[in-house]
């Protein structure tokens, strides 16, 4: 049994403690923010310089210059704040977002994110923010598929793909399960539905280690 | 008296000098001095290296840049987004130059050139790719590599509102790269939506004083109304 | 909901301890915390390392903590001022420990703190005492001193206006030091004239987003009459 | 012949050009500003945070937050601007500042700058912004007596005090002279009054270069 994005983001929302300060990356991250319980007060941070991120404005009342990382149009909620690009990143890479949710192309037992350059070198590359919050938010999250399309494992004893951060992971949530980061290696925390741990093992490249009862 | 406010868009950029560097200020669609970047490419000076956050989408902006040959070289930290094919077709044919850097480490540069800082140490990129080659140090147990400060010849940037002391005030988060950019390049250039009397800008709120910035061009002519 | 407002500056610094570095904005006589810093002399915490750009005049603020003996050292750029008698006193006795930083470095530190850089190259001190002992490099032709971030466990801060999610505008020149320690202590404590309702403070004024602000305390009560 | 401190404030106040960014420095130096001509607009910086320092504020109109690196009540011109301690010895060390006139205790032919600590080691050592100053500036000017109250001359071929920069003086404005650091080394600019070059050089303790005609 796999969860669809919009499900696995809703898993996520469940974990975002009240009062959070939270960046949430381009893609099926961004879908979180929809899930958030409204007895939370959670502020987003977006990386071009806005803290207190809120919804998308009504059609017609788009500020040309209020975006997102994502370039989406969003609106600023009461009690935010206006930085430059030098300042938002200070804020991050100084910790102090309490968590970031990112998505990956690999991560690995040891919690190295891989998602800003496959393999694929005729391509030009593109890192944007995801280096600088990966080593500054105090958690980072992942939120991904289980596996590549072609059925791939993405959770690997180690990346195969050029590195973003080292050791950076906490969390991993995917389709078929969540998964802790810890010193003894991945631990399951959840299985979705009627996955059982042999199923989420075969499809995962690292030793797992089962829940902790 | 102090007047840094010029008349045209053209004459605000025309000692730009082939082989400059050029700081472009902007984020995704967000506070890009759209038509400095125009007159800059009909000034056409060529062999430029541009710094900015983006390579540019479309046949505007940044990409008109590209489109026209004028680039020789670009330092961004994401040049790859849906459209920019201009910089995808000069990539391919090796026509331009690519310096990846992390969007802070990015800003962080720039604002250390603007603030007489030579380099740092940030912990963004240790142990990855972007690191290869670059001196590394661990301080109090954590890796950091570093870097250097990154100034230009150029910087030309965006803001809401200025006066003739070039003190500048941004709308939302059009702030993004201009800022730091304001404080990093040898010639400061401001593409304005309007500019106010000296005075009328709230001291508390300029974000960009005005000894950071040379020129001031307004988009179109304003004068102070409620003056 | 987010509420960063305590009701007192005694049980805002209650969790201070013994040995704790502690950041105190101020400069001269602007934008001191006077009445955080009193609370903080009442509750009597020890062996503190305090820094700040001065070292106290008289007996009160800063001078009031090292008259009670609290203080085992002292960072800041200028100890010396007129009235400065109980440094100069603790000083002369070996009772008080000085580490002296050029004023430049000493915010630049404590913004790299904040900002995650674990340490800088400036030119400030290159080739003088202050520089002896500490790495140097030489980058395009210029020298540099290399200096660490400077983080403290606590920072106590002045500000004029702050909201319930911990924003921060400031008066005047009162900012000095204030913004940059926010940043870079694990609690940082705000005494702030008044207190608004959240929204109330611009959002393109703000210095100090409510992210680095993890306690405010008001100098009196006060209700939002405008609401 | 010797200038008063105010006559050789207002010697200095004549080369300050019109639109410069100046920091004068705390006692002597701050004394230029009263002699800069209407007719210029000079943009005085103040090292807590100001940018546009304007004259003292009427008595009863002071704001106590308000004050300048000597801590003295100012006021702000309109067209200036506040911002906090890590910007502005950024804006300083950044190389913004058109000019920085300071006191001295020493400088030598070299243009080393000595105004911050004595070798008198029994009193706590002060730096403040001094060495930030020093660096930062486009030129650094020093207003000083010639030599000390016990006629010591503090003009050197190399200080004996420590430094605050090192080659960062570049014109020195005294009682009795004007003279520029150069490659060449110390020229005489100006002799104040009816005195020599044999006068003057008898109280310094570099080689004078005459003045070019």
């Amino acid at each position: 049994m796999r969860l669809k994005p919009a499900e696995i983001a809703e898993r996520v929302a469940q974990d975002i403690p009240d009062g959070a300060y939270v960046n949430l990356g381009i893609g099926m991250p961004t879908m979180v923010a929809n899930y958030v319980s409204d007895d939370r007060q959670v502020i987003y941070q977006s990386e071009n310089g806005i803290l207190g991120v809120g919804p998308a404005p009504a059609p017609g009342e788009e500020d040309p210059d209020l975006i997102n990382a994502g370039k989406q149009f969003v609106t600023l909620l009461p009690g935010g704040a206006y930085f430059d690009n030098a300042e938002s990143f200070a804020m991050m890479r100084g910790g102090h977002l309490d968590l970031a949710v990112l998505g990956a192309f690999q991560v690995s037992e040891k919690g190295d994110l891989a998602n800003w350059a496959t393999n694929n070198d005729t391509y030009p590359p593109a890192v944007g923010g995801a280096m600088d919050l990966a080593v500054g938010a105090k958690q980072v999250f992942v939120i991904m598929s289980h596996t590549t399309k072609s059925g791939e494992p993405k959770i690997l004893e180690s990346c195969n793909y050029p590195l973003t951060g080292a050791a950076v992971v906490k969390r991993i949530y995917t389709d078929l399960a969540v998964l802790d980061v810890t010193d003894q290696g991945l631990r399951v925390r959840q299985l979705h539905g009627d996955n059982t741990f042999d199923e989420v093992q075969a499809l995962t490249g690292a030793t797992l280690l089962p829940a902790l009862s | 008296m102090i007047n840094k406010v010029w008349d045209s868009f053209e004459s605000a950029v025309a000692d730009v000098k082939d082989g400059d560097s050029v700081m472009i200020g902007g984020f995704g669609s967000s506070g890009f001095p759209l038509q400095l970047i125009e007159a800059l490419r009909q000034h056409g000076a060529r062999d430029l290296t541009v710094i900015s956050n983006n390579a540019g989408v479309g046949d505007e902006g940044i990409a008109s840049l590209l489109k026209d040959r004028l680039v020789r070289k670009i330092v961004c930290s994401f040049p790859r987004s849906a459209g920019s094919v201009w910089f995808e077709r000069l990539y391919e044919e090796g026509a331009i130059e690519l310096e990846l850097v992390p969007q802070g480490t990015l800003a962080e540069r720039i604002r250390a050139a603007g603030a007489g800082i030579g380099g740092f140490y940030t912990p963004t990129g240790y142990g990855t790719r972007l690191a290869e080659g670059k001196e590394t140090k661990v301080i109090n147990g954590r890796g950091y590599v570093l870097e250097t400060a990154l100034p230009a010849d150029v910087a030309l940037i965006k803001a809401q509102r200025a006066d003739a002391w070039g003190n500048l005030i941004y709308n939302t988060a059009g702030r993004n790269f201009n800022p730091p950019m304001a404080t990093a390049a040898a010639l400061t250039v401001a593409e304005v939506e309007r500019v106010d009397a000296v005075g009328d800008l709230d001291p508390e709120c300029i974000v960009t004083p005005g000894i950071f910035v040379d020129r001031v061009v307004a988009q179109k002519e304003w004068r102070n109304d409620a003056a």
